[in-house]
């Protein structure tokens, strides 16, 4: 799986894809891959008694990028939650690495969270600090506490934060506060914290939804060279049906909490974005048909 | 009976003075057509420092004088005189009881007049109640058992611990003795104020302030937390009489009220449960008839030791 | 450039007159010693608060710490109203981010800064003057003093507050009366709520003012007992305000939970 | 099936019950006039007593500006036990609020004694607090201190709490994405929402300190509260009004500079 | 203008676009046009020194579909709130029906904000309100401020909000409150609340950028609807160039807070879009090429 996935890139991707692209086979293969990301039977309800997660079982494997995508309140933000206990699922476990994130505790909760970055679908970040604060924020965690109160970061994380604000093209902004930034430049602050962050998984809630298309691709591929230079996990919230089939090794579709397609980008037809996305899509396009 | 002689001399000095005052209160309280008749009395203590049990009761005092005046009493109780002048003032409360120098400012004002004066057991040396009643109590200079000072004199140079200057017992009464003596109140020692004569006996206790001026015996209300209060401390010297607490009405009510309530006053103190009240709530025993004129000793003092602190 | 060397120059500026403050205020600091009646007098103290007075929570007669509890929460739970209708329209127009004109900001803070300076104890002597010593007083001095710190503390937080929602309301015409009723008041009543309730309080402790205005309530026995120094009273009279707030605290939680 | 999908569509919920909040506004009504009528509220009566308040007025205006020379010292003293004492109070007051609010600390074990603790200070007295410092440290500057740093602590702390319970959640769940430990997380999540409302309780705090330290009489410290308490037991309004307007100076400069340095924090 | 914009519909736009392919024409119609938006020099200089924008020349007429695009932090959203006087314009002047905004004060101010509905790219919620006190918030500009103060919206505004609701597919969640709700909820609040307001204009930034496609479709329809059949303005800033394709009537391409391309959409060919989007782009493309 490693070799493979740094062999592809932008256009090879298809060729990846091609390989997958007989269901079988790729159930297969993920049965004895290295199994980094395990739901087992997960389920949430969020106390005012809605629905988010129902009866999840899913494994994704090292290196993969995988994206997710359903309707608005399908409970994509709420997966991908999940994964780092952003919220305490309800039922079910989820482990990582074979490590049960869901019983984890203390400090090796943090360790197994440090190594997961996460882009925020809107943003996160403390309006009040500059961009710099912001980014370096996501390096806490190789710190030792009492170096973080008083706020030391060594050089090193500085020119890493500086290196991932280059990434998102944001550099001349470094220490402008957050709050100053249009939607767009605030989308690639939270973008560039994850990248500063140097985690394993990388869990991406929307990364793109405030930008243009220029910016999209730069952040897109620069999803795709970590994921495969550096062989890091990507699990990404995308609206975009072309991104999808574009970056994706495999996608999962989510309709009312639960998953309604699994599998590679191959299988991912038409019709199954439109079940997916459900009836009322091909209802919405025979309305406009019949006028 | 010291303290009443004494009034009774600075009484005579003043009559000119006092008798044109009267006279003057008088065709004022004519013109006012003899005066207001009250439908409800309106009553209001301010406790008097010198005690060492208080309640803040009004209940029990209000029912006693409504009994005798045969109309509704309503009683509060304040912890600052000023308020009650000015309530008097502003025809708000009609009888006060008054610590003496808040009675002299509020006659001043033309706020007050008095009619009855508290009596208390008097105090032994040793901190006890005597039998005889009085109406008038003593402040103290208090050091400590074993310290070298001796006499008034050897205060010069130490650090004293007053009350505020308004207070009779706390400031004005031991700030005349000290003058007596040749030492400037203010100048000539190092003055503290404190709030509180338990504080002062405390801050004399730890040795903060080399001398106490304290109504006798305030080390009483500081024993039950510091047993030995009375072994570790020794009393100075005696400041000459204050008078007790005041009862005092608004000058503007007709005089057959006036005498109404000071006949009612003086009937609970006689009557066996009201004397009980009174003494469990005020520490007071009774009430004797008394004159603005008994009070020019306070002027005189206030005049005094204003005159040096201002 | 000029700009940003004058901003420089403020900042070290404020940042040094800070930092004389504090070498002033720490020069000529005394020792710290301990007193040796101390023990002595500190056991006694909390021995005696220890040891509450029982005998004094209910009274036949009246005038006993229930009864003083209730009068207490009756003036304070009215003072506390009228502070809070008042100090609306005060917390309103004292902040910068909502009223723009540079004027009316500074005259209402101004405002608040008079009434928050004007002691409890003249505003006192003030309402005894109008309408006689009792609770009536009380619990317009009350109202009136509060609504200083109140229109301090809710105008502080509305310029805290996120106005993007705020752009919203803008948008869409509203004028600022309704900008405040539909974007900030949403979020500052969390804030609003319990700055009430730390007033009442705060309120229910007002035993000072509440002593010299003759108003009844628990102040003034608790006042005398600490003047001579009767702790058990003082205990007891103690343990009513701590089980009386922590009610409170409960109360107004569930309240606030359903009104925010 | 058409059917059933247009039902879950069209469906509009109803609107939550109106009952509980007008419960909740009942009572508040019943209890405020409840009240009302217990202490004998009347409009009429104030607006009678109106004038009367008029005639204290009168004796407040104009100041006795020669008073200020005599009101410096004891204002400088006062400011000084101020700062330290506010400064102490609110450096305690900081760890305790973040232990009190249910947002930074979820358990209630810990915020249930951290809010019993700072309930507890603040229902002491000062007249009690007096009564112990005097013990302990003798009267004086040092016993002032640590009544102002209680009594700071009391109010910066209560006011902070509640305010961290309602700031934006989203930094804090970056902040716990990213695997901070909880002191990380107050750090890089908490604080940087924060330092607003804690410097403006803080300077709050201070204020209350210097205008209303009747408690430094208490404890022979002096303070400004001494010179109320003279002033008014003299019926020397004009002196009074003095201590006012001074008082009013020395808050309206500190009011400037917590403007100031609460720009710099928002 | 007003019967062109009333005729075309659906597929109709094409015909439309075609008639506009002249330039020339174009220029020449919105002279003659009833001039609805008018950017007379308007620059904006951001207090801590950005360039927001740069002496901006345009004029909108009636009933026009416009879109903006351009890089993110190219001046798209300063340009959209300047037009409401949300942000204060450092240079120039607009006016809206002949009549400056910028100079307009008190209720003549809100009556004209009252006229022009927003649909925010942070959806700028007030969170803690319910979704449907969110949505009545955009009609307080049609009642007396005693009834706002109050809280007492008449039922026809209710049944207005709910509708709105029903548009975007959210009326189960309009007793909810705002921050319960998923990302592109939350968006679809602040489109149902432009809609309740019943504008004669309605800015809409980036108002799809949190939407999966079929939500998507579904706002952009319904933005196209209200523009047609009730000839509201609409100036909307996106970042799909598709969107853009299908839907404007005129494209207004912005960099660096400049206008650098205004035309009708039949005029912007994929060389315009590189040209909005920068050097970049094309620059970004070599380099995959090469590789
Ligand atoms: N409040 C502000 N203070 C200072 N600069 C600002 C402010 N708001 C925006 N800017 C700057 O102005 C420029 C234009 O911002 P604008 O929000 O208009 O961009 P945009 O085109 O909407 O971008 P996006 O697509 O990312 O939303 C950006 O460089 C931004 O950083
Ligand atoms: N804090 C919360 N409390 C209650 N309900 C919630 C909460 N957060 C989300 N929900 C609900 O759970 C469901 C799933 O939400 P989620 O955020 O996972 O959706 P999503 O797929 O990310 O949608 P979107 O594309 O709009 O972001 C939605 O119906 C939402 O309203
Ligand atoms: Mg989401
Ligand atoms: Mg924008």
């Amino acid at each position: 799986m490693d070799i493979l996935g740094k062999t592809t890139y932008g256009e090879g991707r298809k060729a990846v894809n091609d390989l997958f692209s007989d269901g079988l086979l790729f159930t297969t293969l993920t049965k004895v891959g290295k199994r980094l990301i395990q739901f087992k039977n997960v389920s949430k309800i969020y106390p005012n008694g809605t629905i988010g997660l129902k009866n999840i079982n899913l494994q994704i494997e090292d290196g993969e990028f995988v994206v997710i995508v359903g309707l608005s309140g399908a409970g994509k933000s709420t997966l991908l939650r999940s994964v780092n206990r952003l919220i305490e699922i309800s039922e079910g476990e989820i482990s990582i690495h074979g490590e049960s994130i869901t019983k984890a505790k203390g400090n090796e909760l943090y360790r197994i969270r440090r190594d997961i970055g996460m882009i925020f679908q809107n943003f996160n970040l403390v309006k009040r600090s500059s961009v710099m604060r912001n980014v370096l924020s996501g390096r806490v965690g190789y710190h030792s506490t009492l170096r973080m109160i008083l706020g030391l970061f060594p050089k090193q994380d500085k020119e890493l934060a500086i290196e991932a604000l280059k990434r998102v093209n944001l550099v001349e902004k470094a220490y402008v506060r957050a709050d100053q930034l249009s939607g767009g430049q605030q989308q690639r602050v939270s973008i560039a914290r994850a990248l500063a962050q140097e985690a394993k998984i990388v869990l991406a809630d929307e990364p793109v939804a405030s930008l243009d298309p220029l910016t999209t691709k730069q952040v897109m591929e620069d999803l795709l060279r970590i994921n495969q230079e550096l062989n890091i996990t990507m699990i990404v919230n995308l609206h975009s049906i072309d991104l999808a089939r574009e970056y994706a090794t495999r996608i999962i579709g989510l309709k009312d909490g639960e998953v309604v397609f699994d599998g590679p980008v191959i299988e991912a037809t038409n019709d199954t974005f439109t079940s997916i996305y459900g009836q009322d899509m091909r209802k919405n396009e025979m309305k406009r048909a019949a006028k | 009976a010291c303290g009443n002689d004494g009034e009774g001399a600075s009484s005579t000095e003043n009559e000119d003075a006092e008798n044109q005052e009267e006279t003057n209160e008088d065709t004022e309280v004519q013109e006012e057509n003899d005066g207001e008749e009250l439908e409800e009395l309106k009553v209001q203590f301010v406790p008097s420092q010198n005690a060492d049990t208080l309640e803040a009761k009004a209940k029990p005092l209000e029912d006693l004088l409504s009994n005798e005046l045969g109309i509704p009493v309503t009683v509060s109780v304040s912890t600052d005189y000023n308020t009650i002048v000015e309530a008097m003032k502003s025809d708000q409360v009609d009888v006060g009881f008054l610590p003496p120098t808040a009675y002299v400012l509020a006659h001043e004002q033309v706020a007050a007049d008095v009619i009855l004066q508290a009596q208390r057991f008097g105090v032994h040396d040793d901190g006890s109640a005597t039998e005889e009643l009085v109406d008038s109590y003593k402040s103290i200079f208090i050091v400590k058992a074993d310290s070298d000072i001796n006499s008034i004199e050897d205060l010069k140079g130490k650090k004293i611990g007053y009350q505020n200057v308004t207070s009779s017992a706390g400031f004005v009464w031991p700030a005349a003795t000290l003058m007596e003596a040749g030492i400037h109140p203010l100048n000539d020692v190092e003055s503290v104020t404190l709030k509180g004569h338990d504080q002062a006996v405390i801050a004399l206790l730890n040795g903060d302030i080399d001398a106490a001026v304290t109504f006798q015996d305030a080390r009483n209300v500081v024993v039950s937390d510091y047993e030995n209060v009375f072994e570790d401390t020794k009393i100075l010297e005696f400041t000459e009489d204050i008078p007790n607490d005041t009862i005092a009405v608004r000058p503007a009510i007709s005089d057959e009220m006036k005498e109404a309530i000071t006949q009612a006053f003086i009937a609970i103190g006689q009557d066996e449960e009201g004397q009980e009240i009174i003494r469990d709530i005020y520490s007071h025993e009774g009430y004797v008839e008394s004159q603005d004129s008994n009070f020019d000793i306070v002027r005189e003092y206030e005049e005094k030791v204003s005159n040096e602190v201002q | 450039m000029k700009r940003e060397s004058l901003i420089i120059l403020r900042r070290t500026f404020l940042i040094l007159t800070v930092l004389f403050i504090y070498i002033w205020a720490f020069i000529g600091l005394p020792n710290i010693e301990l007193k040796e009646t101390s023990i002595e007098i500190v056991s006694a103290i909390i021995s005696g608060l220890f040891q509450p007075d029982w005998g004094y929570v209910y009274d036949p007669a009246g005038e006993d710490l229930l009864r003083g509890l209730l009068d207490t929460v009756a003036i304070a739970l009215l003072g506390t109203f009228i502070a809070g209708i008042l100090c609306i329209p005060f917390s309103f127009m004292a902040a910068n981010n909502i009223v723009k004109t540079k004027a009316i900001v500074g005259t209402n803070k101004f405002m608040l800064s008079f009434i928050r300076v004007f002691p409890d104890i003249v505003l006192a002597l003030l309402f005894i003057k109008a309408v006689g010593p009792g609770a009536f007083a009380g619990v317009l001095a009350l109202g009136i003093g509060a609504v200083g710190m109140l229109g301090k503390l809710i105008s502080d937080s509305i310029e805290g507050i996120d106005l993007s929602a705020r752009e919203a309301l803008v948008a869409t015409g509203a004028n600022p009366i309704k900008i405040f009723m539909f974007a900030v008041v949403p979020q500052v009543l969390p804030n609003f709520f319990s700055f009430i309730l730390y007033r009442f309080e705060v309120n229910v402790r007002a035993a000072t003012v509440l002593g010299v205005i003759g108003a009844g309530g628990i102040g003034t026995p608790l006042i005398f007992a600490l003047s001579v120094r009767d702790w058990e009273r003082v205990g007891i009279i103690l343990l009513g305000i701590i089980v009386m707030i922590t009610l409170i605290d409960m109360i107004s939680g569930k309240i606030r939970s359903r009104l925010t | 099936m058409n059917t059933i999908e247009k039902e879950q569509t069209d469906h509009i919920p109803s609107p939550p019950s109106k009952m509980k909040p007008i419960f909740t506004a009942m009572l508040v009504l019943v209890l405020v006039l409840g009240s009302g009528w217990q202490i004998g509220f009347s409009f009429t009566e104030l607006l009678k007593g109106l004038p009367n308040m008029w005639d204290l007025v009168v004796q407040l205006v104009p100041p006795d500006l020669a008073y200020f020379q005599v009101i410096t010292s004891p204002m400088l003293e006062t400011i000084r036990m101020a700062v330290i004492g506010t400064t102490f109070g609110g450096l305690l007051a900081f760890p305790l609020a973040m232990l009190a609010a249910r947002n930074v600390f979820f358990l209630s074990i810990i915020t249930g004694p951290a809010r019993f603790l700072l309930n507890l200070i603040r229902t002491l007295p000062e007249l009690l607090l007096a009564a112990l410092f005097v013990a302990i440290f003798g009267i004086g500057t040092i016993p002032g201190i640590f009544a102002l740093m209680f009594f700071s602590l009391g109010i910066i702390a209560k006011l902070f709490y509640e305010s961290v319970e309602s700031i934006d959640p989203g930094p804090m769940e970056a902040m716990t994405a990213v695997g901070a430990n909880k002191l990380k997380w107050i750090m890089f999540g908490v604080v940087p929402q924060v330092m607003a409302p804690f410097m403006s309780f803080f300077l709050y705090a201070f204020e209350i300190n210097i205008r209303a330290a009747a408690v430094l009489g208490l404890v022979g410290a002096g303070g400004i509260g001494l010179f109320y308490e003279q002033t008014l037991g003299f019926f020397d309004y004009a002196k009074t009004s003095s201590i006012i307007v001074y008082t009013l100076g020395v808050v309206l400069l500190i009011d400037y500079l917590s403007t100031k340095i609460r720009e710099k924090l928002i």
